[in-house]
Formats: C-alpha cells, structure tokens, sequence
C-alpha cells in the first residue's frame, strides 16, 4: 500500500505536470451538455434557494429573467425555491468567481489540461463594481451579459482558436514576475493575454465597431483575467482528485454561507463549515457592515499556489486587499509552505530569489499547526442588486480540514 | 495576521548568536539568509490541544 | 542668491511637476525642422566619424542606405566622415537608445511635457536581436525601418491622437508595480500601453491586415515602451536645464565612446569621460570579449528615477541583467538614494513599502561619496552589424561628475 | 556589488543594541523598521581622498 506521503507527493506531481491552455470558448449547453434548462450552477458546495446568501439570491432573480425563465426579478424570486435546480459548479467540472452562476445560454471559456486532457469551464469576467457575480441584477448587468453572449464570447472564441490556444503555465510564470498573485490581482496577464489575443482578435473580427468594443471591454478590466486562473486552478487540480491515500486539498470553494473542501484521499465528498467574513479594505461609502461572508468558487487559485500563497510576488495587492505592510507580502507565502507538500518549480516569485509558489495543500499539516489557508477575496454587499464593496483576505474555517481528517483517517483504517 | 509582532524585535537583537524567531518571519529569513542560526518557535500544541484529532495525527504518521 | 540646495530644490520640484503625455507620432523633419538632409543624431555626446565605435558606425552606414544617401553599406562608409553632418540627439530635443540614430525620414514619437510646454522625441523601438540601434544594418534591418516608417509609425500616430493623447505618470506609476523599472524591464509598460491604445488602432486603421500586423508587432515586444520612457525622461528633466545654482544632473548618456553628463547650473556643457563596459549577462554564444563599451541616451531614465534607481521595483531584472540576488534588487535604489536630492511621491516601489524612486542626482554626493550612478543598460556587438549581445550594469564614470563639479564651483565663485 | 558584504553579517548580531551597518543595507533597513538603531558606515574619505575636490565640496557647502 502506498503511504500517505507518497500519495501526496504523486498529488502534487499531477498538479506540478499540469499543462493548462485556453483553448476555446463555448455557449454553456456544448462545455456541460447536462446543463439543463432552469438548471443553475452555483459556487462553493451543494446549497439550495433557503440557504443562499444574499447576493447569491440577487444573481439567481438577475440570471432567471436573462435567461428568460421569469418575467421580472420578483417573479424570479418567488420561482426560485421550486423551479430552478441548483447545483455546485464544481460537480460539472466547471468554476464561478463570487456568486459563480453558470446556466445554458452562457459562453464558457474553455481551459484543457493538455497533460491528462481534461478540461474545466468558467464564464466570462463582467468586469468591477455592480456585477452578476457580486449579486447585481439590474438592466444594465443583464444587458452586459447579453453582450458577453452575443459579441464577446463568440469574438474570443474565435480567436482564442485561430490562436492555436494560449498556453497558461507560461502565462502565470510570467504574470509572478509581474505582481499579479492571479486572485485580486490580475492586471498583468490580463494585459499579457489581450496583447497576444489581440492580433488574432483582429484577424477574426467581423466587424470593426465589434472589434473596438471587444479590446476596450477587455483592456478596462484588470481582473479579466480571473475567471482563465480559475478555469485553470480547476483544470490542474482536478487530475489530483481521488487519490489513494492522499490527504492534498483538491478543492476549496464558498457559496456566501458554508465554505467547502475536498480532500483527494477522500473523493468527491465536501467538507463544509460556516464561511468567515473577509478582513479587508471597502469602497468609499461601505463598511463591514455592509459585507456578505466569503464567496465564490476563485479558491481554487490558493488550490494550486497562487493567490494568497502566492503573496510574495504581488507586493502592491496587499494594501489593496488591507493585509498589512506591502514588504512583507512573502509573510504570506512563506507561511502557507508550512502547510504544503512542496513548491512549483514552473511558477516563481522573483523577490524570494525564485523560489517555487507553495503548492499542494495538506489537511495534516493545516490540522497540526492550526493553520488556516489565507484567500484574497473581493467582498459583495450582503444584499441583493448591490455589488462589490471592497477587497481583502479571509482565513479557510479549520473545521473543514478536522472533519476531513477524521474522514481521511477513517479511509487509513485509523479512527 | 499572527504572524506579525513587532514587539519582539528588540528581544530579538538582545540574543545572539542564536536567534529565537517568535514574530516577524521576513525577519528570520534575512538574519537566515546571512548565516545566522534561527529556530521558529511554534506557539500552540499540535492540533490546537485537540487531543483526538492530534492522536489521528500521531496514528497517521509513517502511513 | 539662491543657495545649492534651493536651487536643487527647484530642479527637483520640475522633474516632479512634469506631466509627460505621449500625444503623437510624427515624421522627424517635422518633429525637428532643423534635421537636414545627410544629417544624423546620434546617442551621447558629440562624436564624429573617427572616434564612433563598431556598432555606432554599422547604424551609421545603414541608415545611410535606409536613407537613399549611399548605395551599399560600404559606400555609406566610405561616404560617412566626409559627407554627414553628425549631432547629439540631445541638441535637438531628442533621444535614442544604444546608438540612437535619429534621421530625417524615420517617424518620431512626441512626448509633451504639459505642465512646462516642452516636447522630446524619441523613433520607434525596433524589436530585440539584430535591429540598427545594437548596431545591425542588413536588409532584414532596414526593410523593418521602412515598415515601421510606412505603416506603423502612421497607425501609432492616428491611434495616440484618437486617443487624446497618454498620460505617461500614471502608466509607469502601474509599471512601477508590475515589476517594470523602464530600462531593461518594460514588459509591464508595453502591455499596458498597447492594452490602452488597441481599441484606438482598431478604430483609426485603413487596413485589416495592417492592423493585425502592428497590434502583432508592438506585442512581440517587450522593450517597447523603452522609447517612450526615454522621450519621457528627456520630457522630464528638460525644463530642469540651466537653473542657476543647481548641482542636479540633467542628462547623462553614452556614445558607445564617450560617456557624458549635463549639469543644471552648468547648463548645456557636456562632461565627458571614457565609457566603461557593462557588466552582466550575455546570450547564448557571446562573451564580454565581444562586448562593445556602454551607448545611448536611455539613461535618461536613471537621470529621472527610473532603471538602476528604481531597481527595487523590478527584483525580476536583476537576474537578467546578472546583477546579482533578486532579493536584494533594493540595495540599488537605497544605494541611489544617497546620491539624489529626493525621491518621487508619484512613482513609487511596494516592496519598499511605497517609497518613492530616487530623483534628481546630486554631483556633490557623487564626487563626496564616491557613489557612481548606476544604470541598466544592453550590450552591443563591438563589431558594425551584429546587434544585441547582452545585458548588465554600468557605472558612470566618476570623472564626469568630477570634471562638472570643477565646473560647477567655478559658476558659484569657487576654485 | 560594491554594497554587499556578507562577511560582516555576524558582528551585526553581536553589537546591539546600537547597530553599525558595515555591509549589506536591506539588512539594515529591516532592522531600523523595527527601531533598532543603525548607523551607517561611509568606508572611503570624501572624495576619494582627492584633496582638491574635497575643498571644492567644503567651500560649496552652506552656499
């Protein structure tokens, strides 16, 4: 029987092998062929309509009527509890930031794990402020939308395609040299990715007025690239689930009231505790009384050693998420290696001398030290319609990790 | 963050050659970095004091 | 009388309140009425036919033929001590990196200064490898010339007054914290340049192939926006000439010979001294014993705050240019730091908690301490028609500083 | 990199509580963030000792 230790490090050599590429993108119902009518997907782990948090019920009313299952967003409201089934994204190999919706008529970037060829799915980056993801519904968020499914989506395809696919490792390597961590900061390989797509943008465009407003909405977004990171997280995580043995974290994820974990050793079950509420920095005219407790599927970048673990190369987003002294952002990531089985050589942080992002969380070592993953996180209003009120850092509940162990141990004969 | 505590700093310089790093890890890295012997010190007992969830700890070691 | 240091204070309080804005792209004899036909600026101090180096004389005789002044490179060479009138760049509001040739048919950015009126000039960057400013003169080199004359330097131009021009202080306030330190790191710039101006390339473009060919071009490149920080560094640190009093440099910049500095209060004299050679890290096949002796006018940046002064920001760089540990990228700029008048409250480093670069190089403290400003710099071919060999460091030479404090005494009555 | 000087790492340590920074500056900058004191050393004479341009400097100074 293999140890503990060997399946970890076979954990980890999966998610290190990893060679993520964005590849394409496609309406929702071709990425998930079993994305059924009024069926939604939701981030973080399994919840139902009673249980939401607020702004996650703001996006289902907005996504309902965009989706043309409601008239109006009271309408949608009233429906939701028994017309609509919800399930988490991650059961369908797919990822969502904040509120995370994901539903059929929808375009899915696409990012395949050419190493073991599986592939994950996440929407297209809205942009900041009122936004689905942070629970805003109105018409403009909805118009968005529509212009996401009807210009943007399809235009990036296209090029993402004659593009050949935009090959990722890189492109985050790159990006730690560039003071992204690849969660609340993202303004480099955004940057980077819009370069190297814009040629082929160009090349594919059907019309110019279309062109020029697909580079702009892209060039204004410093986070467009989340939801890729994301997609990707899920992509290289995913090879890692299931393995004998292995107590390495597989999943992380929150859905505004618990906050989730899957552990490889012990399959495809979460483990969920009551999600924290994120300590951070809010927008002029908010306060933590206004913020809604941790949410989203992004996570999954702290997963696979970025994000918060990735600190050290994103100096500036510390005082952007209100963690402290921006000299010492490497506090973070050489305090979350204490609780990984190694490091990514491919993925470096220059101003720790190159050394790798720690990668491969395990519940043992989060258990024996008491500590918790750190996740940058953007904060929504605890209302629906709202937005995002701010930005900052939140500590994954150690419950998860001590349910997970009684459970991984039970798999080990141990109890 | 727990990690910070800048209180410590001046016990710190008070204790060479051997550094005992119970705050600020930049710290101990740079000190580390030019040959000085640094030991951190874990504040709390494995498991928080949970004792069944660190008896699984103990009993999943060398598995 | 106004003592030194407040006519150093003066100097400083120019650099700051400069407000460079690259506003268009224009072809150089409107830019400069003054370039005449068979006429040449070059990087540095003057310099003539008989004292260029190897890489400066193979531009020389390449644009030579670019221009339609000789037939071949050997008679351009033949042509050159006798026929061509040569000039600083600097003597007419111009910049160029490495052997820096400015001529009469090439297209020249504009960098206005708004808050003093002034504007400096810089051509387009070529690329890496083989290009005319590291020397290179064969048909590959010259026929890019031509394009970048015909289609991109037109394009660039419609697209920057589409756009109402670019503010370029908070551009490299961002670079500043993507790791850039515009010299020898500009990818941050580069992208984020190119990110603003697509939509507006897109919007003015009279070719779809044209488009495609220049959105590809500028991001292949990630040098850039060097030249833009270079007509900026000139933007910058011209309204700060000729303060009386003032020990602050203003220029310092390199023939590939000779290297050379400018003093405020000894307003446009030049002090020169032998170059040295850079140190650092060559391409596969190169050695030092290839190298030519450090050139251009690009360090004009380090004259700003930028390049070695702001090597903090850019732990990246450091590596690349085999300047040692990344983790101590800061021990330049705090070096700098002791050579300077202040630092720039608008462009500032996170991993040093958001101080601001160091500005405004003193000749008192070079000469008292011995501190020679340091730049980051890239190593030609010492051979005409090689090109880029390399990247390092060097240091000014400590007789420029000497021979202008000399100078400079002599203006305030000392001997 | 003139400013580097490992070897002076240790006698750092043994000095409190006023520290003379001799070599390595980041060194010293973590320690002054944490309100140790620091002084730092200038190794060569003004000027490099050149006597002439050392007189300049002085009688340029206050000007």
């Amino acid at each position: 029987m293999k140890t503990i230790d060997q399946a970890n490090q076979e954990a980890l050599r999966r998610i290190l092998a990893g060679d993520p590429v964005l590849v394409d993108v496609v309406p929702a119902t071709e990425a998930i062929p079993d994305l059924a009518d009024r069926m939604i997907l939701h981030a973080g782990p399994p919840i139902g309509w009673d249980r939401m948090c607020g702004p996650m019920r703001g996006a289902v009313m907005g996504i309902a009527v965009f989706e043309g299952w409601a008239e109006n967003l009271d309408a949608a409201a009233k429906a939701a509890a028994a017309s609509f089934a919800f399930h988490p994204n991650h059961h369908f190999g797919a990822v969502g930031p904040m509120t995370g919706l994901t539903t059929q008529s929808q375009p899915l970037m696409v990012v395949e794990n050419k190493a073991f060829g599986n592939r994950a799915y996440c929407a297209i980056n809205e942009g900041l402020g009122k936004v689905m993801r942070f629970g805003g519904n109105d018409a403009e968020v909805l118009n968005r939308l529509r212009w996401i499914r009807e210009v943007l989506g399809p235009a990036l395809g296209r090029a993402i395609r004659e593009s050949g696919g935009i090959a990722l490792k890189p492109l985050i390597a790159r990006g730690l040299t560039m003071g992204d961590e690849m969660h609340q900061r993202n303004v480099a390989c955004s940057s980077l990715l819009l370069r190297q797509l814009a040629p082929f943008l160009a090349r594919t465009s059907k019309d110019a007025g279309e062109l020029v407003a697909c580079l702009d909405f892209i060039g204004r977004n410093d986070q467009f690239f989340l939801n890729i990171a994301m997609a990707m997280g899920k992509a290289l995580a995913d090879p890692a689930r299931g393995i004998k043995a292995s107590s390495v974290v597989t999943a992380m994820s929150r859905n505004g009231t618990d906050f989730g974990i899957r552990v490889s050793g012990t399959g495809d079950r979460w483990f969920t505790a009551p999600v924290e509420m994120p300590v951070g920095i809010y927008f002029p005219g908010f306060s933590e009384k206004d913020a809604n407790p941790d949410m989203g599927d992004s996570a999954i970048v702290e997963t696979v050693g970025l994000g918060a673990f990735a600190m050290a190369a994103a100096p500036a987003v510390v005082g952007y998420i209100g963690a402290g002294r921006a000299s010492e952002a490497a506090v973070f990531t050489r305090s979350m290696a204490e609780i990984v089985v190694g490091s990514n050589p491919a993925w470096t942080i220059p101003a720790m001398d190159f050394a790798g992002v720690p990668t491969g969380i395990d519940i043992r070592l989060v258990v024996e030290t008491g500590l918790a993953p750190t996740i940058n996180t953007g904060i929504a209003h605890r209302e629906p319609g709202v937005g995002q009120v701010g930005a900052g850092i939140v500590k994954a509940p150690l419950k998860c990790f001590q349910d997970a162990l009684v459970a991984f141990a039970q798999t080990m004969g141990v109890e | 963050m727990d990690e910070k505590d800048d209180g410590a700093s001046h016990d710190l310089l008070g204790a060479p050659p051997r550094v005992i790093n119970i705050g600020l890890e930049i710290f101990a890295v740079n000190l580390a970095s030019q040959g000085a012997e640094v030991a951190h010190v874990r504040w709390s007992p494995p498991a928080g004091g949970n004792s069944h969830l660190a008896g699984l700890l103990e009993k999943l070691q060398g598995r």
